[in-house]
């Protein structure tokens, strides 16, 4: 029988036939993740932004800023929205108007991963005590969808938060902010002609970017039969159907450990390989991230490391 | 969480200043004849395009003029839709929409009717040049994501579609390149970007197939002296012939790469 | 280690899972339905079918799968979304869906009350209800709430307090089979029953490797607790009649 | 939807060939038109609009609002197009959407001006009253309610009536506390001035069927139609605002000359229009 016949009719023994000699169609060992990349900045109307790429896994996240009035409970904390949206463009599966039910599963799991993590102290996000705050709305685009999206989407939204710079603002007595302009940092308002702003009484808080605490980074397995395949694409996740995601940060803490059902059960073998494997993930990750973030910025890195 | 009163959620800051929060339109043109970014009144700005930039789809494109960027991929051809009626040639079907971080305010209220009325300016841009009869009873979607919107966001949308749908392999007549431009006083501005947009007299959108010499889609806003409406219109379709041998050669330079 | 009981709000063992209630058939249009508490966490499950579906649902290979999670109040969101996929993956393990090709189940789960561990409840209460309902199954499953506390102790079946004070949380779903009627699972069968891997995880906050580890140990013991609760409060009687089915 | 026989559609085509339109007009000519002005007493100006068997009317509201982002001293224009389902069952539920987003915009084009508010219908700056703080917003609301073609071409007639039979209430700005406050107002809702209607645009749509293009197409003859430009052109000639429809491509040589025979047609078309609305509102105002 030819190759490509026997992959359509057969695909599963089709594959196992390559698991057999522990090596995947693309030629990657069952263990290595795809080829990965990080650039920072991608977008300017954002006031942070990240394209990254896994294999053929493309997001782009952007962080858009807005100042709100903090909450009565929480008033020195700002806020973080988290949305993953997979348009029409990222996969032949995602029809427009209809809305995807992966987005909405992944948009859940990535907040919730960014929580656990506590990667933001919202602190941090504090303009002026009871006043004024950050809210930050983090958006998640996929635009090419190949696998392994909650590791990619976690990556693109810790790269972004790491390229995010919040604006020099001052700020009034009664809570009023206004921009100022970067090149005079902290001199002139840039609305100073506007005879609504009291200059006299406004605090100023400078540009700077957000203290981040240890980074999440997420790695996608599959289970099946006796084999581990890291960093499954498309075509392994609809065959082999049973998978594990380990997100953990760069101080080897679990943060999520996500197994949703699946044929095979996870026995204490398979999940401390598991979690091996993604120790060593999150290592290389984070090089590459930081390799990005030094590129990127003139000051050295900002990310906390151990 | 309370949102808040909208004095504050009115002004975005962003790393260049807002001009909307400015009460005073900035001069378009500098006394020696130059644009805001350096460029002259007829000059274009800097055009990047690539094609095969989602590998999930069957083409695709992405663009980059100034400080837009675009990306484009055409799914197809496939079954069309249940609902739809027999139809004996090809469809093709649209779907423009902006990313939330886009633009300068985060999900302005206008922006769903501005993703609306782009798709039907990208379909009509575009139909005429497809081949539809070659694809009969199936449907080609296209669609397009303007992930940061920069000025002649339209325009940037159509010629990177046809380039998508190029890659896609869809027969076509020719392709579409589209050219913005927008009008100050006495002069015109080709290519607008954002600012030169926001506050000029006018504007003109263009799409032609250049070696058909027909204009496929053409709207203009504002108010025209006659004689300036024909110029304008010439420029945009010089405009128009360059970007073509731009796409042209960048699609042969992928196909070339691609074949190695 | 002192106080371990005293650490916990009700004043349980740290290892001590709550009471648990299982009430089946309780539903009269319903194939299937059981409602199952752990004290004051309870979930209302009901199971529809197989039934015909249309569509894209029908698979000539399988009968389809759908969950439905009516949270107990408002309408339902991204966290509902997410829950009925974990349910619905960790069911289509066991449910035997090859012998209904081209038609359809459905699993409505209806939150009544949440006092923690509310995703372990609903898939005790869904593996009930598929019981009642004669859904053939190749076993059951038992799910549990598991979490590390400030202390770094570990505690089982967690009360929403605890949930919200601990440093994070995980719940466990494990399967239960009867050793006799094990048919295709290899990886299993040189398994002792006490090495048994789980079918589920999903977690919140962060721990440490070690503490995730002693937490399956746990969780393990207390789903065989469960699970043995199930089996009994089903009746030995309908669950060998099931078995001998497939038999 | 039109369905036409084979020799219906060449019929059509002939007489457009030979310059003898079915109805007995020639390719420029324009079918004739009644316009009834004040046809709505709650709205602050309205017009009504009958072009052969289309039918449609327009209403203008005023209310105070902000003036747009960046623009303090300009008051601003709102337009909204609907389709009622009277006009054809098609339009029933959501279907008139597409359509009246399309009228929408090409509206919009030819009235709202430029990004800046240059060449717009009504002069901007006359609808200001306190600087960045309150300016008039005129809610344009049309209606379709029948449809034999050429809608646009009506509806700006209809809007150039209502817009011309629009009262603008006086205002007065009492003296304001505070620059942060919102200024007090005093409207007088018995005494108003009328708008300045002489640059409103009137829209002539040139639609292509087969090699020749026509002025004013009924349903028939839009169905055969292979492109159409729509242009906005006002009492001095000026174009503000074109649109081109329908889905195949044109010549810009083409184009250049369907402008010209717009803006030609525009001269005898704009004084007729301008004659019927005044004498629409001396009807209306011996009524």
């Amino acid at each position: 029988m030819e190759v490509e016949a026997f992959k359509r009719l057969y695909p599963l023994p089709f594959y196992e036939r390559y698991l057999d000699s522990s090596v995947r169609p693309d030629g990657r060992p069952l263990g290595r993740a795809r080829p990965t990349s990080v650039s920072l900045g991608a977008v300017s109307t954002a006031d942070g932004s990240a394209l990254v790429k896994i294999g053929n896994t493309t997001m782009l996240a952007g962080v858009k800023l807005e100042v709100m009035v903090p909450s009565q409970e929480t008033p020195d904390q700002g806020s973080i929205t988290v949305d993953f949206q997979m348009p029409p463009i990222c996969s032949p599966l995602v029809r427009p108007g209809r809305p995807v039910e992966a987005a909405s599963v992944i948009s859940e799991q990535l907040s919730n991963v960014l929580t656990s993590s506590e990667l933001v102290n919202l602190s941090e996000l504090c303009i002026a005590p009871g006043k004024a705050a950050w809210m930050a709305y983090l958006d998640v685009y996929c635009l090419d969808a190949d696998g392994s999206l909650l590791d990619t989407a976690l990556l693109a939204s810790v790269a972004a938060l790491a390229h995010l710079q919040l604006p020099a603002v001052s700020v009034s007595e009664e809570g009023r902010v206004y921009p100022v302009s970067s090149s005079t940092s902290g001199d002139v308002s840039m609305e100073g002609a506007e005879t609504s702003i009291k200059v006299k009484g406004n605090s100023i808080s400078p540009r700077r970017r957000l203290k981040l605490g240890a980074a999440p980074f997420a790695l996608t397995c599959m289970v099946h039969k006796k084999h581990l395949l890291a960093d499954p694409c498309a075509e392994e996740e609809t065959l082999l159907q049973c998978s594990i995601t380990i997100t953990m940060n760069q101080m080897g803490r679990l943060v999520s450990f996500y197994k949703p059902g699946g044929a095979v059960p996870a026995t204490t073998a398979i999940v401390k390989e598991c979690i091996s494997l993604a120790r060593r993930r999150a290592r290389e990750v984070q090089q590459i991230l930081k390799e990005a973030l030094e590129d990127h910025i003139e000051s050295p890195s900002l990310m906390q490391t151990d | 969480m309370s949102r808040a009163a909208s004095t504050y959620a009115v002004p975005s800051y962003n790393a260049t200043p807002d001009l909307s929060v400015k009460g005073v339109p900035p001069s378009l043109l500098s006394p020696e004849g130059s644009r805001l970014d350096g460029r002259l009144p007829h000059e274009c700005r800097p055009a990047y395009m690539k094609t095969g930039a989602v590998n999930a789809a069957a083409g695709s494109a992405y663009a980059e003029f100034g400080q837009t960027k675009v990306i484009v991929s055409v799914y197809g051809p496939r079954e069309s839709k249940k609902a739809q009626a027999f139809s004996d040639i090809g469809r093709l079907n649209c779907d423009v929409k902006f990313a939330s971080f886009s633009t300068s305010v985060r999900g302005k209220a206008s922006q769903g009717m501005e993703e609306k009325e782009y798709t039907g300016m990208l379909h009509k841009a575009l139909e005429c040049a497809v081949a539809l009869h070659t694809f009969p009873k199936t449907t080609v979607d296209v669609f397009a994501l303007i992930l940061q919107s920069g000025g002649g966001d339209l325009a940037v949308v159509i010629s990177c579609a046809s380039m998508a749908l190029a890659d896609a392999g869809i027969v076509m007549y020719d392709l579409v390149p589209a050219v913005s431009l927008s009008c100050t006083g006495s002069e015109v501005l080709l290519d607008a970007s954002m600012e030169e947009e926001r506050w000029g007299d006018g504007g003109m959108i263009v799409a032609a197939m250049t070696s058909r010499n027909e204009i496929t889609q053409l709207t203009m806003t504002g108010e025209w002296p006659s004689t300036k409406v024909s110029e304008a219109l010439q420029l945009c379709l010089d405009a128009c012939l360059k970007l073509a041998e731009l796409m042209r050669s960048c699609l042969k330079e992928q196909v070339v790469a691609g074949g190695q | 280690m002192a106080g371990e009981a005293l650490s916990r709000p009700d004043g349980r063992a740290g290892n001590q899972i709550r009471p648990l209630v299982c009430t089946r058939s309780l539903l009269s249009r319903a194939d299937g339905s059981a409602q199952w508490s752990q004290e004051n966490t309870t979930v209302l499950a009901a199971v529809y079918g197989p039934k015909s579906v249309t569509g894209k649902k029908e698979n000539p290979e399988y009968a389809s799968l759908e969950v439905i999670w009516k949270p107990k109040s408002g309408l339902s969101g991204k966290f509902e979304k997410e829950a009925e996929l974990i349910v619905k993956r960790s069911l289509e393990s066991i449910i035997l869906a090859a012998l209904y090709p081209n038609l359809g189940i459905s699993i409505i789960l209806q939150v009544i009350n949440d006092d923690g561990s509310l995703l372990a409840c609903a898939m005790n209460a869904a593996c009930a209800a598929l019981v009642d309902a004669g859904i053939p199954l190749s076993g059951l499953i038992a799910a549990v709430s598991c979490g590390v506390t400030v202390n770094n102790e570990v505690v089982l079946d967690l009360l929403k307090s605890e949930e919200q004070k601990n440093v994070a949380h995980v719940c466990l779903v494990f399967p239960s089979q009867p050793v006799s009627v094990v048919l295709e699972l290899p990886s299993n069968v040189d398994e002792k029953p006490e090495k048994q891997g789980f079918i589920t995880c999903v977690m919140r906050g962060a721990m440490d490797v070690d503490q995730y580890l002693t937490c399956v140990d746990q969780g393990r013991a207390a789903s065989a607790e469960i699970a043995k609760f199930l089996r009994k409060s089903l009746g030995q009687s309908q669950v060998w009649a099931l078995l001998s089915f497939l038999l | 939807m039109v369905a036409l026989s084979a020799a219906e559609v060449r019929f059509i085509q002939g007489g457009i060939a030979h310059d003898l339109r079915s109805d007995g007009r020639g390719r420029y000519h324009f079918r004739p038109f009644s316009i009834q002005s004040g046809v709505i007493p709650q709205a602050n100006g309205s017009g009504r609009c009958k072009l052969g068997a289309t039918d449609v009317i327009a209403s203008v509201k005023a209310e105070l609002g902000r003036p747009p982002a960046g623009r303090p001293n300009h008051g601003s224009l709102v337009i909204s197009v609907e389709c009622s389902p009277t006009a054809a069952p098609e339009f029933e539920g959501r279907g008139g959407e597409d359509l009246s987003l399309e009228l929408q915009r090409a509206l919009e084009r030819s009235l709202l001006g430029g990004p800046n508010g240059a060449g717009a219908a009504i002069d901007l700056s006359s609808l200001h009253l306190l600087e960045g703080k309150v300016c008039w917003v005129l809610y344009i609301d049309t209606l379709v309610l029948s449809s034999d073609g050429n809608l646009l071409d009506a509806l700006s007639i209809a809007i150039k009536a209502a817009l011309s039979n629009t009262g603008i209430p006086k205002v007065e700005v009492l003296a304001s506390t505070s620059a942060d406050e919102d200024p007090e107002l005093d409207v007088d809702n018995e005494e108003s001035s009328p708008l300045d209607i002489s640059q409103v645009p009137i829209t002539i749509t040139l639609t292509k069927v087969g090699r020749h293009y026509i002025v004013d197409a009924t349903a028939e003859e839009e169905s055969q139609m292979t492109a159409a430009v729509s242009v906005a052109v006002n009492r001095k000639g000026i174009v503000s605002g074109l649109t081109k429809r329908g889905g195949i491509g044109l010549d810009p040589s083409i184009l250049a000359d369907m402008i010209s025979v717009a803006r030609h047609v525009s001269q005898t078309l704009i004084p007729t229009v301008d004659a019927e609305i005044a004498a629409s509102e001396s009807r209306a105002a011996g009524s």
